[in-house]
């Protein structure tokens, strides 16, 4: 059935196809998923769904989920509860060779004792296409992957970037509904990994499929994806566009996993719709708040992000919110000097830019940190819940 | 640490080249004063002319005759070591491949105890091991009469000393060398592939046909060498399996 | 790649837990089949009143007194091969370690070719290479007359046939299985620990003796007893080598 | 006599010794040093010191001679030609075990059958101190590194961090003249790496001898070191503080290899004294020189970073260049935001930070990239020489 209805859809090279324009709505559906291994919830009440044509990146540490959660949208686990649906069919108890999605694999998996034709040609033969219409079609994807006269290689005398083309193409050959990407980049070095986000990119929009990709690389998520759910521990903690995420997180974790943010744990002073005041220092301060509402006394994170934080040694003036500190230590890391800064306790982590005119500082020195004040934001709950997030340090940009 | 791989990797190429064959001596010598020299005696005594073969006084002749006599008067014997040679290691592929497959991509960490089974009756003595089966599979043993009594023997059937010992016997003795090699091979596929093949919408059935047995032939060569040449040689010298009326 | 793994192990505990023992049943069959089923058999026969060796009638009795008199008539032998196998242990230990060293430390790309050489001449038949030894170490060899010469041996000495050829045929014969656990052992040690002890102010012998030693002394014993136990069950059925007047 | 020079002075855990102010000149000295493998060259000619007390960084791609020279100053290469000198003695041919230099290894290579006490103990027990002293002294490195409690602990039992921290006591322990730490951090998780960084300098500033580390981080290097040597191919590049190396490299190579820089290979149109004019799209620029001297017609390449470069709708004032500009994308990466544009044929990265106020802009439309003219500098030689660095992206920060 899965053959009937591609075969004559087939979205060719030609971006946004027929069918997709005409059933318009999500291509994959995950209502209320669950993943138990024994005890252990690999994965909790995922639900979600993912429109047609979109770039969509499943973000977080290690053991957070996110494999498993593409491993049950290809078929290789089947969920303990909740359903997965796929162009509207519930595919929830459906094997992987009967669903119309194709996996690339984080080690690409080409077949070894096959040559690159035949690896390409592995999915139609597998649908018994006949044969000179797999030759065009692989042809046809060679050229998409820009592999045009690789057809006889075996995969062992292919570099890695070209495998991962390989591999991309061996996928993409059988027209899926949605391609699965695991890991894609993470066995490429930094300058391939590069080169092979922008070629993902053009073959997706060149494709027009959704790209469904699985990684623990934040920058990769926020360089390729139009939107990201990071996980953690199994649950799914936000999803949105990467400006989203990044400047209005809903939880610490993801303030502290996305990108690097200064946190300080204090409670709510009072709060008032979308925003609440909370005290840092001597001072007061207004900031809005992000994911769950709060009542005065509950327990808060106040977050800026470091490159938000300015240094300067006179109080800035109105607009801004700042807080008096002295410099702990300041560490030259290229594009911008780090400031360590102690703000009666708390830790303040400022990056500053080469082209900010500063005074020579040194540690001891009296400095204010200001920030503009929609730099700042209020998140529920106290930062120890972000687990392995310590204050201020996230992941690396 | 991709830097530090590399030019260790320079190092050891260094080494290579100022040690390169006097490295292979320990080898070499083991080799030479254990294999070569009883293999050369061996040759040498193959072309002596003798007059019985427990008369080892050194009558050397270049007697290439031998070789042509030991054709003629044993041909017989020479081809039916290889039939039955061929037909353990065809027993041997049949029952050892599925018990391969079964302990690499079913026994999870029960691989290593399963693999240890398959192989630990051979850390028993070769005679105490043929007397045991002598006493099970003999004459007046239970098997026989058993099968006698429901007549899938003949009244005076037998199971010791026929072909079909023989042939049990080599295969019950070399099935772990078909195993082991065939688990390598088996145990080394990535199992991805697996997962690739059925993500490429290809049953379990195709997978194991199209990409786990391709796969795995270089071991089931291996373990066929592995069973037919030592198979070959020892069938003919297995007396105590073989009847009268066969050899 | 680290979440991936990890929750391929979580899958893989899954399936273990939902087939835990039924995944044992080749080994199992095999074990039950080829080893437990003979093993009892020969238990039952131990326990049994015989009139002869070859006769194989189920006269079952617990004859526990079997056991008693096997040991007051055959002590000697016993104790022999006690003796044969220990000695025959610390060769093997003597000889191996340093061939398994070199082979591991100083045998760079060579390594497997050296270890395949190591274990080659055992492929050949175990009839043929005793075959070979007997015109080599025979009373009218190369060997004896050689030594017999020299005087280093006595006029009619002999050195087939002697407890010396018997300790150097188990030597022989066992050998490998000291070797490969002994390489096993030194291959999986980190050769940055020698580099470490080198910085450490340490010579080379001192590392070896405070660092590779104690690192490589599971394999020792694992070679030990692959060579002991077996030796000692050998040494005794091991006619050949022995003489008339050791027996 | 390694004994006997260090076991009076001993430098103890009081920062700077006696030993070391009193000498005061450099304690690691390579003069001309070359190693050759077969036909090749690991390291040429590498000439530098290092002085008493310093953080000295080795940095490079794979398999650019870091490694080997750090193995050549252990003792456990010979240099095939030149001198290593270790506090004025020659060692190019003195055994590692008769040095007074210790490494930390990059799996930090602990005796697995040994506890953490006869660990650290191994050195000063090879050179025969009393069992007292080294109960003492190994007493003292453990409160150093700050793992008291672990003396009885077994190798395994420890977290990687903890490993770290063994390996670094039990070198230490026998008072080194330096410290040699082969990717000390390489193994380590990101969190991980960055605890050990700040304690990696508070361990060196309280031991105050030199410590010497290879690292293909360049984050790390920026981070960490007081100096860092540069090497590619086995040649030694560049050798100065971060700040020197980041703002004005020598060679494209290092330009391209720390941070990111955009470089666009031209030709000197006038050359005088420090500074050069080259042609880039119609206008005339004028840029400091920066490592060999250049001459008209001489092929050059003009580097500026990222950070540095604005956009903006109108052409900038003066003390700004600038060049006309289409955009080609925009990629949200976090702090910054990613413009990729078009100069007439030369592409242009620019990093804009998230509150620089910019009005919308989409691919197509026209800008100005414009920067400070201290920001921009020629470099010697076409980009093409920089190997694996191609235009426009270094080394991610």
């Amino acid at each position: 059935m899965v053959q009937s209805r591609d075969a004559p859809a087939g979205w060719g090279e030609g971006g946004e196809t027929a069918l997709n324009e005409a059933t318009g709505h999500d291509v994959i559906v995950l209502e209320h998923v669950t993943k138990r291994f024994g005890d252990f919830f690999a994965v909790h009440d995922a639900d979600f769904a993912i429109p047609h044509g979109e770039f969509f990146a499943m973000l977080g540490p290690s053991g957070c989920g996110k494999t498993t959660t593409l491993r049950m949208i290809a078929g290789f686990e089947v969920p303990t509860s909740g359903a997965i649906r796929l162009e509207g069919r519930d595919v929830s108890r459906v094997p992987p060779y009967r669903r119309n999605v194709n996996t690339v694999f984080q080690q690409y998996a080409l077949f070894p004792h096959m040559n690159v034709f035949d690896n390409v040609a592995f999915g139609p033969r597998s649908r018994k296409v006949p044969e000179a219409e797999i030759k065009t079609r692989v042809g046809e994807m060679l050229e998409i992957v820009r592999l045009e006269g690789f057809a006889q290689r075996m995969p062992q005398q292919l570099s890695g970037g070209q495998q991962q083309r390989i591999a991309l193409a061996r996928a993409l050959v059988n027209f899926p509904s949605a391609l699965l990407l695991d890991e894609p980049l993470g066995a490429l070095d930094l300058k391939l990994r590069q080169a092979m986000q922008i070629e993902l990119k053009r073959i997706q929009r060149e494709v027009g499929i959704a790209f469904v990709f699985v990684t623990h690389d934040q920058e990769e998520a926020l360089t390729m994806s139009d939107r990201i759910a990071i996980m953690n521990e199994g649950w799914v903690e936000q999803i949105g566009r990467p400006e989203e995420i990044y400047h209005r997180p809903e939880t610490v974790f993801v303030a502290g996993f996305i990108g690097q943010a200064n946190l300080w744990q204090t409670t709510v002073d009072a709060a008032s719709g979308d925003t609440a005041d909370v005290t840092l220092g001597e001072r007061r301060i207004t900031a809005a708040i992000s994911g769950r509402s709060v009542r005065r006394g509950d327990p808060v994170t106040f977050m800026v992000r470091p490159e938000r934080v300015r240094v300067s040694l006179d109080e800035p003036g109105n607009g801004h919110q700042a807080v008096a500190c002295r410099v702990v230590d300041l560490v030259f890391q290229g594009p911008v000097v780090r400031f360590a800064l102690d703000a009666a306790g708390a830790e303040v982590v400022a990056h500053v830019g080469a082209d900010e005119q500063l005074p020579l500082l040194r540690p001891g020195d009296a400095v204010w940190a200001s920030w503009e004040r929609d730099a700042a934001l209020l998140l529920s709950g106290a930062a120890a819940d972000a687990g392995d997030a310590p204050t201020a340090v996230g992941a690396e940009t | 640490m991709a830097a530090a791989v590399g030019e260790r990797d320079a190092t050891g190429a260094r080494r290579g080249r100022f040690a390169p064959y006097g490295l292979l001596s320990p080898g070499v010598i083991w080799l030479a004063l254990f294999f070569l020299v009883p293999l050369a005696s061996l040759f040498q005594m193959s072309l002596s002319a003798k007059e019985s073969r427990f008369d080892f006084s050194p009558d050397f002749s270049w007697k290439w005759s031998n070789y042509s006599d030991a054709v003629s008067h044993f041909s017989a014997q020479f081809w039916r070591s290889f039939q039955y040679a061929g037909a353990a290691t065809l027993l041997c592929v049949a029952i050892g491949y599925p018990l391969a497959y079964v302990i690499a991509f079913r026994g999870g960490r029960y691989r290593n105890l399963l693999l240890g089974l398959v192989v630990v009756p051979f850390f028993t003595s070769y005679l105490v091991r043929t007397l045991a089966w002598r006493t099970i599979l003999g004459d007046d043993g239970p098997i026989v009469g058993l099968l006698q009594n429901t007549h899938v023997l003949p009244e005076n059937g037998r199971l010791l000393a026929t072909g079909i010992s023989v042939v049990g016997g080599l295969t019950y003795n070399f099935l772990p060398f078909m195993v082991l090699p065939v688990y390598v091979a088996l145990e080394k596929i990535d199992l991805t592939l697996v997962d690739a093949a059925k993500d490429l919408y290809s049953s379990g059935w195709r997978a194991f046909r199209k990409v786990v047995l391709p796969l795995s032939l270089p071991g089931v060569f291996a373990g066929g060498l592995l069973t037919f040449i030592p198979a070959a040689g020892d069938s003919s010298t297995r007396s105590s399996w073989v009847a009268p009326t066969t050899r």
